[in-house]
């Protein structure tokens, strides 16, 4: 009886304690914070690991906060996607960290620096709080505090393409959460509750629901980067610190997703009709397609790697369709945990690895990263590791995802998602290799500067987990089951 | 027609005129404005719909406080993000956006 | 502005009314009713205002989340204008001044000043059982600060001051200790006993009303500078 | 009667203050606008039975914004280089 009651206080603490760090940092801004930042990590990996663990153990944890039930109150809850998400962010969290501590600082970045640590754990935090939320209105709050992190983190990476990204993402984010909020509205006027879980008890199929739905839908697409509403990712993705940059495509996107998800499977299964489905799944399709064509052609290898996340979202979303409109929703749930984990491990390491390769060649183009393959083995290898995964080769996380999706659209009879994730792994290839070849040309010269070898490990961790996480996918996937709104789900 | 009604009515022709405006226009202060006057839109629908046919419900109407701290939080964020933006470039308008 | 965009926009916008009217048209009465829960749990909460229940108790995690947004944009702000910051390099020289000194806005806030600070306290402690409260008091407290500023009044630059770094984060400070408290005695967060909530709400509200002020002033005063005067 | 013609002249307005926000020409009147589009909101929220919401506007909706986006376009118009409309 005790142990759930501990876990459950793990819920708030995964809240709380990036909460508190962000305070200690801004009391105390200094030059060397590492002393300050390393206990800070390694408690909220602690608080993620241990919520994970409990989670496995006790299945579904609930805290009520304030002690007053919901609808009136609110609640959080940690099912078997919340916790898995808090815990991957924690370790991509830190694992950024790690990176943006062993930055040579110069007297450009140390500006930033003060200003960074603060807005790094406000973030973390807020992540926390969107994984954790089981009430409409909170979730909105979370997303804010999320946005406004998110845009100060690329605000301050510096230059003046950092303020036109800056404000182009801002300007994305505070129309996506609108939409949202007002869907919140409808559905608030409609129900009398914003408790997701009473909601779901008494959703019905009318014109205020559909709305409400449409509203919340595009609101969160837009703040996904779903295409055709993508076009603030990139610049932003591209234009920040790579630590920043790692974060924002393996854990923001994602944030708003799992929300969709949620409100969807709770609110929206009953409600939406397979043709909607399709046609979120048909945008993922497009997705995967312009992402991965983006990726190709972009002379920039930052804004290739923040394309490439352009596609990964699709398949999310063809993913959900699967989930809403397939015959197979098991695998459909399995395929689309499987790749919001993988996905997030492999493109913060690649985000990392480019980082460090951009700094060893002292450009950002492709074609300039001539030689470097001698030079920067390591980072290299981190990219191409983190490219298979992306890619969907065996046996890493990406092709695990990639092959259950596959299976539950033909289980489905619906093999038109199957052409586009296999296309999609075929332009993924394309682009991984582009960048791959070009680092084993011969180079002009020995011109390189060198680079941390701490920079090295983080990423490499990262891409090799997002290897192992295919190995061993059955432990998550287990946990991820957990709660889950499925008909035949454990919990 | 309720008093409630009537307003959550209105509240829907602000989000809807403003969200054109947003849409329509490329200097961002003018896009400023427009989230502005959609975030009061959206409140006013929020705090109407649920009194309408209802008790005064104060439950929406402290989310609605919540939502003008966040909202101007928002705007000074977005305000202080152009003006450097300006500084920088002397430019109102994002770099893909000019219509001259 | 191009035709097409517009056309776009105009197509939008009325798509847009079409669907809100209708959802708000069709409309029926909810099954839950949030107000009837709201009004059992009042007597549980220490206030008797409901809003200042709502935002203080059934909602509070809301509110600190809220406040945490609030510190997020004066933290940006405080980073975009720091001196050593990324942005340093950017020309201000085309920036000119824009403080307007005229002798009657100078007096006026004199005379405002206590007035302001009153009406200030005042709905502070109005906020316990009528409208009112943290977020208003802040507001007005802002209000002042900014008169005080358009009137060519200094306040000094804001990022340097540490006490103003202190003050700025109090609030929050105290809100997040006051929260987290409970977990030590095994209660939920921000699950205050019964016999102190009010109390503690008050006390919460009175840090709030001071950060929030200064915090909306320090969004007002942290933007760029009409004159850098250290360039 | 009279609440009802309050209340259909104060939609009214609103809608015109938001509609003259968005598009007059010049920035510091729409600004103005914008101003007094927030006090008429506050007396809706009166209507609304939201006194608390109606306070918060006033201070902070129209206040606290206004001044802020007020002081913007000042900056915006006394350095911009060509006049935008």
């Amino acid at each position: 009886m005790t142990e759930p009651l501990v876990g459950a206080t793990l819920l708030p603490l995964a809240i709380v304690v990036p909460l508190l760090w962000a305070v200690l940092t801004l009391v105390r801004p200094r030059r060397r914070p590492t002393w300050l930042v390393l206990p800070g990590l390694v408690s909220w990996l602690a608080i993620c690991a241990g919520l994970w663990w409990q989670t496995s153990r006790h299945g579904v944890l609930t805290h009520v906060l304030g002690a007053w039930p919901e609808p009136l109150g609110i609640a959080l809850r940690a099912d078997g996607l919340g916790s898995t998400m808090a815990l991957l962010t924690s370790v991509i969290g830190s694992a950024c960290a790690l990176y943006r501590l062993w930055t040579p600082m110069d007297a450009d970045t140390l500006g930033a620096q003060h200003w960074f640590w603060p807005l790094f754990f406000m973030f973390g935090a807020a992540l926390n709080a969107v994984w954790l939320a089981a009430d409409l209105f909170n979730m909105y709050v979370g997303l804010e505090l999320l946005g406004l992190s998110a845009v100060g983190l690329v605000a301050i990476s510096g230059g003046a393409n950092a303020l036109a990204a800056a404000l182009r993402y801002l300007l994305a984010a505070l129309l996506g959460s609108l939409a949202y909020l007002l869907g919140v509205a409808l559905l608030y006027a409609a129900y009398g509750s914003l408790a997701l879980s009473s909601i779901a008890a008494v959703a019905t199929p009318n014109t205020i629901t559909y709305v409400a739905l449409a509203l919340i839908t595009a609101g969160l697409c837009l703040k996904t980067a779903l295409f055709p509403l993508h076009a603030w990712l990139p610049p932003a993705h591209a234009v920040s610190l790579s630590p920043v940059s790692a974060l924002m495509s393996a854990l923001v996107v994602k944030a708003s997703f799992v929300m969709l998800l949620r409100i969807m499977m709770d609110v929206g299964v009953s409600i939406v009709t397979p043709s909607l489905a399709q046609g979120l799944g048909a945008l993922g399709a497009g997705a995967i397609a312009w992402g991965g064509w983006q990726a190709l052609r972009h002379a920039d290898l930052k804004m290739l790697v923040a394309h490439s996340t352009v596609a990964q979202i699709g398949y999310l979303f063809v993913g959900m369709a699967l989930l809403l409109g397939g015959s197979a929703p098991e695998l459909a749930w399995d395929g689309l945990m499987l790749q919001l984990v993988a996905h997030a491990l492999a493109k913060s390491a690649m985000f990392l690895a480019a980082g460090t390769l951009i700094a060893a060649v002292g450009s950002y183009r492709v074609a300039d990263l001539a030689g470097v393959s001698r030079h920067t083995p390591m980072a290299l290898f981190a990219f191409g590791l983190a490219g298979v995964s992306l890619m969907g080769l065996p046996p890493s996380g990406g092709f695990s995802a990639k092959w259950l999706l596959l299976q539950s659209a033909l289980a489905s009879g619906q093999w038109h998602w199957a052409v586009a994730l296999i296309g999609g792994g075929a332009l993924t290839a394309g682009y991984i290799f582009r960048v791959l070849g070009a680092s084993f040309k011969q180079g002009t010269g020995d011109t390189f500067e060198s680079t941390p070898f701490g920079w090295d490990v983080v990423a490499l961790l990262l891409a090799l987990s997002s290897i192992v996480v295919g190995v061993v996918a059955t432990g998550p996937l287990a946990v991820l089951r957990i709660g889950a709104p499925l008909a035949g789900a454990t919990s | 027609m309720s008093t409630e009604l009537w307003y959550a009515l209105v509240g829907v022709v602000l989000v809807a005129v403003s969200f054109g405006a947003f849409m329509a226009h490329t200097h961002l202060f003018r896009r400023l404005l427009a989230f502005n006057i959609m975030g009061t839109g959206c409140f006013l629908i929020l705090v109407g719909l649920a009194q309408h046919e209802r008790a005064p419900d104060p439950i929406p109407q402290a989310l609605v406080l919540t939502g003008i701290v966040v909202a101007v939080a928002s705007t000074a964020l977005a305000l202080i993000l152009l003006r450097r933006w300006f500084a920088a470039t002397g430019r109102t308008t994002l770099p893909e956006e000019d219509d001259a | 502005m191009n035709r097409r965009r517009v056309f776009t926009s105009v197509a939008l916008s009325v798509g847009l009314a079409v669907m809100l009217g209708g959802a708000v048209l069709t409309r029926t009465v909810p099954p839950f009713d949030l107000a009837v829960d709201l009004a059992k749990g009042i007597p549980q909460s220490g206030v008797t205002h409901p809003i200042t229940a709502v935002l203080l108790q059934f909602r509070s995690y809301d509110t600190l989340l809220e406040i945490a947004v609030l510190l997020v944009a004066v933290v940006v702000a405080l980073a975009l204008r720091d001196p050593q910051g990324a942005h340093s390099a950017a020309p201000e020289s085309v920036m000119v001044d824009s403080v307007i000194t005229t002798p009657v806005l100078a007096s006026l806030t004199l005379m405002l000043l206590p007035l302001m600070i009153m009406t200030a306290v005042y709905l502070l402690w109005a906020g316990a059982f009528q409208p009112g409260g943290a977020f208003q008091a802040g507001a007005v407290l802002a209000a002042l600060g900014i008169l005080w500023r358009v009137s060519g009044r200094r306040i000094g630059p804001f990022a340097t001051n540490r006490w103003q770094h202190v003050a700025l984060l109090s609030g929050f400070a105290a809100f997040l200790a006051a929260a987290t408290s409970t977990l030590l005695f095994g209660r939920p967060l921000l699950a205050w006993p019964f016999s102190y909530a009010g109390l503690i709400i008050v006390a919460i509200e009175t840090v709030l009303t001071v950060s929030i002020g200064i915090s909306l002033l320090g969004l007002f005063a942290s933007a760029p500078e009409p004159v850098d005067k250290r360039a | 009667m009279l609440t009802l013609l309050f209340d259909v002249l104060l939609g009214l307005g609103l809608v015109v203050a938001a509609l003259g926000a968005l598009w007059s020409r010049d920035l510091f009147r729409a600004v103005v606008l914008f101003i007094v589009f927030g006090l008429l909101v506050a007396l809706a929220w009166i209507r609304l039975q939201a006194p608390d919401v109606a306070l918060a506007e006033a201070a902070i909706g129209a206040g606290l914004t206004g001044a802020l986006l007020l002081d913007a376009v000042g900056h915006l118009r006394r350095t911009s280089r060509t006049e935008d409309s």
